[in-house]
């Protein structure tokens, strides 16, 4: 069993290679179609904001498990410009990413764990979790 | 996936393949209710469908499933419309109850008796379009005199509810009843000028009574002219005041006017919410306010505001638009 | 139903059921972005579905066919949902311009300047959580005294804000920076006491400091004492003064201290909302504020006020849970 | 072709008569596969509310025309007590009719015209209308 992978993010290809790397792993670790669905769609959303927003980073899939839970940690990582303002991009309905729940809102809400780190000018680190249920 | 919901839903869909009634669907459409109440998002329901499809027909193509696939992955988006949609509910609860207290605090911020004073009497109604009111009645009296100040700031909810606390502390940085309209108006320009920005206007009437002489003096700072009451000839004139909105220069020469009231005279001081009503037929004349206002002479000065208020709400199909405040001081 | 979504729809499909690749569902994903920009509705994208389905498999059984239409059943009320939720998207955004009205309204109203006096440093910085502030700082000085006013009303957002006005009002009735301040909370407690109901109250602190004698002198109406740091020992003491919140009484006994500065001296004035920061972990400990605070001593005032609002900022993920006000008089 | 008929709502069954006569109307007309379903959501949401909140009435259903345009316009009457607050009932949200995008505002938003008359005490009458695009 792979643990650990990932993928470059440098062009829309990539975005597809992600996606289908978080369906494996969660199919693997046991979630079901609409799950599957739903990791994969923050995970989209993630490789698509590197590719708009930094240009290019990385996207990081872990099998964790914690006690006798099991989940699935999906790492967004780039050395873009940062995120000037954390609370106005967590707001609901900003739209630059496009409208009606998309963007890292919709990450959040995707997932059941959410953390963002970012320096302005530095770069952006985004984990996200799902728990097996 | 829910198996309670799973378990319903298979049988509904069951019968209605069996047999496509209306009360079928009206099962189905009942059924949506408890979903939408259990937040099963949209996604989880295509996905129960597709199992209990796969049940209900063994031998299910391939392609159907597979496509089911497809629907499941394009409705995820609608699922977190609705997840959204949800917070935001909640957002606006948690707003409606900080409106409710924010325009108590305001109630009791801004509040000012109507004072009692012989021969004289005195009615008042404010009545905000939404929560706040950005209109604001506020009286001044000693033995003799009574002062009143009636403002507008141009716009209304919060922003103009903001600017209002400001002509209070105004108000209350005067020493009594007795001071000129045009002091008083210098004054409250001065502290308007001062403290807000450039785009922000209040328009201002002061007027004071003095119940020995029966004189009312006034002065208007860009403010509706209010209506005098002649009861003898049974004539409405306007009294107009020349004066520049509160706030626009820190420099302003206002013009002072006085008239003695006989006995039932009366003068109406307003907002621009009570001459601007609007009807579904356009802007309510100027003469059917004032029919209104005649209608009701003889009734006390409350009274009478509050009736006029109720009728314009009635030719206003129950919609305010401004906010609303009348003032009625009537020599009896 | 929109036949160009239909068309594209149907190829997705198509190339779906031919090939079950991450690809295509990736291109569905996408196509439902555009589908919720365009006001489709769920009910509308099952119909799509159904009718490309039908296209792509020519004998597709009337079983399946029929379970589409209970499905369009069950998702009308989805689609009503997100139909509501637009509307309050666009309330919402009205609201929002209305508070940044408000916002800006409520900064021309309580704008303060900073000082420059000789011999003290000062910064100063004030951040609420939500559009409203219902913090307060306010600076009174002449040639040797600067004083300053920190006031919190117990709350936030709107109805805090409107409170905070009056603050302002009574700070600008006051004479001069030299005014003791038990006799600026008494003048203040008086007029909060008259104007506010029974359930608000504020905490404010009020400090005054002497150039010429380097001295310190405060008083507090219930609210969070100050840090006082000796540059000499490296060590911070808090500035205890009892005190009732304002509001509650109209006759309180308030307390009135002082402290002398060595030069690098400093006191940092502040409200709950810098103490009271939460990280996931529970409570900020006062011990970390104060490293943070004097791991930048060095610094300029203003530096290291909006250094510990960004370092508490980080500390918290970024959710401010309350008004923020951070003053430092620091000798120099 | 029946051009007006109507549905006496008494019971629970009556309201499924209400909206198979809708339906069918809907269909001869030439209303589409959704409309006909929105149109027999807002007929079920006005006869559940003549049941629940009336006790009786009546459900109208005519095949109107204006000008090139074909409509079909459905009239809901009770002698119930009135609605007390119109603008309250109208507001989205307000959650005594069952929460999200259900009541009088969900069948506002189902048709394209929509009245409503009401007095206090002596019963209300919703006209609403869909036309045929
Ligand atoms: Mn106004
Ligand atoms: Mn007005
Ligand atoms: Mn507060
Ligand atoms: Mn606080």
């Amino acid at each position: 069993m792979k643990l650990k992978s990932s993928v470059d993010i440098l062009s829309e290809w990539d975005i597809v290679a992600a996606r289908q790397l978080g369906r494996n792993e969660a199919k693997e670790v046991g979630f079901g179609t609409v799950d599957q669905a739903r990791i994969t769609t923050a995970i989209s959303e993630l490789a698509r904001n590197i590719y708009l927003y930094a240009g290019k980073g990385n996207i990081e899939i872990k099998q964790i498990t914690q006690g006798n839970m099991q989940g699935l940690l999906v790492i967004a990582s780039d050395q873009g410009p940062g995120i000037s303002d954390v609370r106005k991009v967590m707001e609901d309905g900003y739209t630059t990413s496009g409208g009606l729940g998309a963007g890292l809102p919709g990450v959040k809400r995707l997932m059941d764990d959410f953390k963002i780190e970012t320096i302005f000018g530095e770069g952006t680190t985004i984990s996200a979790t799902k728990w097996l249920r | 996936m829910p198996q309670e919901f799973k378990r319903q839903y298979k049988e509904i869909l069951e019968q209605y393949t069996l047999r496509q009634t209306e009360h079928n669907l009206y099962e189905g459409q009942n059924f949506s209710r408890q979903l939408i109440q259990k937040n099963i998002s949209p996604e989880e329901v295509i996905s129960i469908h597709k199992a209990s499809l796969e049940e209900i027909i063994p031998n299910l193509s391939a392609d159907v499933s597979h496509s089911f696939d497809l629907l499941i992955e394009v409705m995820i988006r609608y699922g977190l419309a609705l997840k959204e949609h949800q917070t935001l509910i909640k957002k606006q609860e948690n707003f409606k109850m900080e409106m409710e207290l924010a325009s108590n605090v305001q109630q009791t911020l801004l509040k000012t008796k109507i004072p009692n004073m012989f021969g004289l009497d005195i009615g008042m109604i404010s009545v905000p379009a939404q929560e706040m009111n950005g209109d604001y009645a506020y009286f001044l009296n000693d033995e003799t005199s009574v002062g009143v100040a009636v403002a507008d700031v141009i716009g209304k909810g919060i922003p103009a509810a903001l600017c209002m606390s400001m002509i209070k502390y105004g108000m209350d940085s005067l020493t009594g009843a007795k001071t000129d309209p045009i002091v008083v108006l210098d004054v409250i320009n001065r502290i308007v000028e001062k403290s807000v920005s450039d785009s922000m206007f209040i328009s201002m009437f002061y007027g004071t009574y003095n119940t020995t002489r029966s004189e009312f003096t006034y002065a208007s700072a860009g403010h509706e002219p209010p209506l005098f009451y002649c009861a003898k000839s049974e004539r409405f004139t306007e009294l107009q005041a020349k004066g520049l909105l509160l706030g626009v220069v820190p420099n302003v020469k206002y013009e002072q006017h006085s008239v003695v009231f006989d006995k039932e005279d009366f003068v109406v001081m307003m907002t621009d919410g009570v001459t601007e009503c609007r009807s579904k037929e356009g802007f309510i004349e100027q003469q059917t306010v004032m029919d209104i206002i005649e209608s009701v002479r003889d009734e006390s000065a409350q009274a009478m505001v509050e009736y006029v208020y109720k009728k314009l709400e009635e030719l206003q199909d129950f919609e305010q638009r401004d906010d609303f405040t009348l003032v009625i001081f009537k020599k009896i």
